[in-house]
C-alpha cells in the first residue's frame, strides 16, 4: 500500500530534483546551498497549487514547521557576516534543532511506513466474531462507589497555569525607531549604535539594528563596524 | 484440495447462520454438484477425530463444534465477562453520575478529551442511558442506568460519596460547582480557589 | 487425535475474541505445554491446503480464514469501507505503539505539530484507547487497542520491530547525531517525559 508521505513528495527545482526529505538532508550536509534554494518555489511546490496532494491539516502543519525551519536557517545565513570566522551560534542551534527533529522523529516515520505495509499484508484474513450462543453471561463484578469520587476528583483539581515566559508583552514599533534614528542623524549627522540603544532590552536593540539597516538600504545612512561585535558608527549620507 | 472446498470451508466458518446449497453456489460461483462434492470433502476433513463437524440443519449447511465437547464449550460461555471498566469509562461514568443529566460536549469539556466513543460504548453496555434533550433543543443528555446503580451498589441516582476538593475557576466551572452543590455532593463551605 | 486438540479447536472456533494461553489452560484444565502442543497440532491440521488457519494475534490465539480467500469471504459479509489512514495518522499510531502509554502533549512535542485532532479521530476509529491519567492527575495518556493489533497483525502490544531498526543509518546521521548528543540537543533514548 503506497502511502503518500509528505516527506517523500517529489521536489522539482533547478538546483535539486528528488524527494523532500533528501533535500532537507542535503541542506543540512551543506551539499545544497541554501543561498541557491528558492524557498518560495519550494513552498509553492509543497503546499501551493502545484502540491502533489491536498495534505490533511496535520501533515500540512508539519510541512509548514519544516519549511519555516528552512526559512529561519536561510534568514540567518543571509543576515550573517560573510567570511566570518566563527559561525553564528544561533544559526548552528537552528540547524541542530531541525536536524534533531528529523533524526529523533525519523524512526517513527519509518515505523509508520512499516505499519502501512503490514496493514496491507494483514488485510486478507477474516475473523468469525459470532457471539457465543446460549445463556447471557453472568453479571460482571461489583464496583465500589468510592471509585467514582476517586475518578472525578482529579478533574476538579486546577491545572497548572501555563507558562507564558516565552512570550514577550513588549511592543517595539519599527517606524518609531526609524523616526528616532532619523531625528538623531538630522541633528548630529553621526551617531553611535551603542549610544542609540543604551541599556535597551535585546528586542529593542535588534529592532534598532533593523532600523539602521533600513536607513542604509534607503541610502539615508552609512554603517561602519570596524571591529566584529563592536560598536556601529551610523553616519547620515545627506542623500535626501 | 482444490480451492472450492477451501472457499466453502471459509464461508461455513464465517457465517453465523446455516448456508443453503443455493447460497453457497451463488457465493462461490460454482455448480451445485461441485459444491456438494466440496461439502463431502469438508465432512471428511472435519471427522469425528476433530473438534468440528459439518452439519445440515434448517435447510442449510453449517460448521459447528462436536456435541461431545459441550462441557468445555459451556465453560467458555460461563466465564465471567471481561467487563472491567477502563479508566476512561470510569471517569466518564463519574462525570455523568455526579452531574446528570449531562451532554457529551459537557463531559468532553470537563474531561479535556473527547467523550463520544466512551459514551457510546457505555450506552451499549447498558451503564448509561439517554435522558432526552433540554427544552428548546440542544445536545442529547445522558444519565446513569439502573444497571449502573446495581453494579456500584448505589440506592439510587445521586447516592454518591461526597467530593472533597473543587479548585476550578471560570464561568463554566462555576456552573459545574453549582450543580455539584445543589446535588449535595460538594460541601458548601468557603469556595477554595486555584 | 487426543481430546485436548479437539477441545482447543472447539474453543478457538466458538470464542469471538482471541483466547490467551492462560485462558485456554484454564478452560481445558490442562498444562501450558500440553496446550502449546495442541495448538501446534491444530496449526498443522489447518495448513495452507485448507480454508482456515490458527493465528496468534492481539494477545491470544484464534482461528481465521486464510488471506487468499478474502474475495469470497467478502461476498458473504460485506467489508466495511476501507478507512485509509493518513500519513499523520500512521505516524501518530507509530509514536503511540512505541511509547505507550503516552499523552497528547508528548506526541505533539515529538511530532512537532499538534496531535490532538489525529488522536481524537484514532480513538473514535477504535485504534487508540485511553490508558488513564498518571498518578496525581495530568494529561490523559493513550495506548494502542486490540483493533490496532488485529489490523496490523501484531501478537500483542509491543510486538513491533525494535525502534533502532528504523533509525537513520550512515556516517552522516552518526555525525549529526554525535554533534547533537554532545550539544545536549538529543536524548540518548526515545523516552519522553510528561
Amino acid at each position: 500500500m503506497a502511502v503518500p508521505s509528505a516527506l517523500q513528495q517529489p521536489v522539482d527545482l533547478d538546483v535539486f530534483q528528488g524527494p523532500f526529505d533528501l533535500l532537507l538532508t542535503l541542506v543540512l550536509r551543506e551539499e545544497v546551498d541554501l543561498f541557491e534554494l528558492p524557498l518560495v518555489e519550494l513552498i509553492h511546490g509543497a503546499l501551493g497549487e502545484r502540491a502533489v496532494e491536498r495534505w490533511d491539516l496535520e501533515t500540512a502543519s508539519e510541512l509548514v514547521v519544516l519549511l519555516s525551519s528552512l526559512a529561519e536557517l536561510k534568514a540567518r545565513l543571509l543576515l550573517g557576516e560573510p567570511g566570518e570566522a566563527e559561525p553564528d551560534p544561533d544559526a548552528v542551534e537552528a540547524r541542530e534543532r531541525l536536524a534533531a527533529r528529523l533524526i529523533a522523529y525519523a524512526p517513527f516515520q519509518r515505523a509508520a511506513e512499516w505499519l502501512a505495509e503490514r496493514a496491507g499484508e494483514c488485510a486478507g484474513p477474516r475473523y468469525r466474531r459470532v457471539p457465543l450462543p446460549g445463556m447471557p453471561p453472568p453479571a460482571p463484578a461489583p464496583e465500589s462507589p468510592s471509585s467514582l469520587a476517586g475518578a472525578l476528583g482529579p478533574l476538579l483539581v486546577a491545572p497548572p497555569a501555563p507558562s507564558l515566559t516565552h512570550l514577550t508583552s513588549r511592543r517595539v514599533h519599527l517606524p518609531a525607531l526609524l523616526d528616532r534614528l532619523r531625528d538623531a542623524l538630522h541633528r548630529v549627522r553621526h551617531v553611535s549604535f551603542d549610544e542609540m540603544v543604551g541599556d535597551a532590552p535585546p528586542l529593542e536593540e535588534a529592532m534598532m539594528l533593523l532600523a539602521a539597516l533600513e536607513l542604509a538600504r534607503r541610502g539615508e545612512a552609512r554603517l561602519d563596524q570596524p571591529v566584529a561585535f563592536g560598536d556601529i558608527a551610523i553616519t547620515a549620507t545627506g542623500g535626501r | 484440495m482444490s480451492d472450492l472446498p477451501r472457499e466453502v470451508e471459509a464461508l461455513l466458518f464465517l457465517s453465523p447462520e446455516p448456508l443453503s446449497l443455493a447460497t453457497l453456489c451463488d457465493l462461490t460461483r460454482a455448480q451445485e454438484a461441485e459444491v456438494r462434492a466440496a461439502l463431502d470433502a469438508l465432512s471428511h476433513r472435519h471427522g469425528p477425530g476433530t473438534g468440528l463437524e459439518v452439519a445440515e440443519i434448517a435447510g442449510g449447511h453449517t460448521l459447528r463444534t462436536r456435541a461431545d465437547l459441550h462441557e468445555v464449550c459451556d465453560r467458555l460461555r460461563e466465564r465471567p465477562p471481561d467487563d472491567r471498566l477502563s479508566p476512561a469509562a470510569l471517569e466518564t461514568l463519574a462525570v455523568v453520575a455526579y452531574l446528570e443529566p449531562v451532554s457529551r460536549p459537557d463531559i468532553s469539556r470537563l474531561r479535556g478529551v473527547s467523550a463520544d466513543a466512551t459514551v457510546s460504548s457505555l450506552v451499549e453496555r447498558g451503564l448509561l442511558e439517554e435522558a432526552g434533550r433540554p427544552d428548546g433543543g440542544g445536545a442529547m443528555r445522558y444519565r446513569t442506568s439502573r444497571a449502573f446503580q446495581e453494579r456500584f451498589g448505589l440506592r439510587g441516582p445521586g447516592d454518591l460519596p461526597p467530593l472533597e476538593t473543587f479548585e476550578l475557576s471560570g464561568p463554566e466551572a462555576d456552573r459545574v460547582r453549582e450543580r455539584l452543590t445543589e446535588g449535595g455532593h460538594l460541601a458548601t463551605g468557603p469556595a477554595s480557589d486555584a
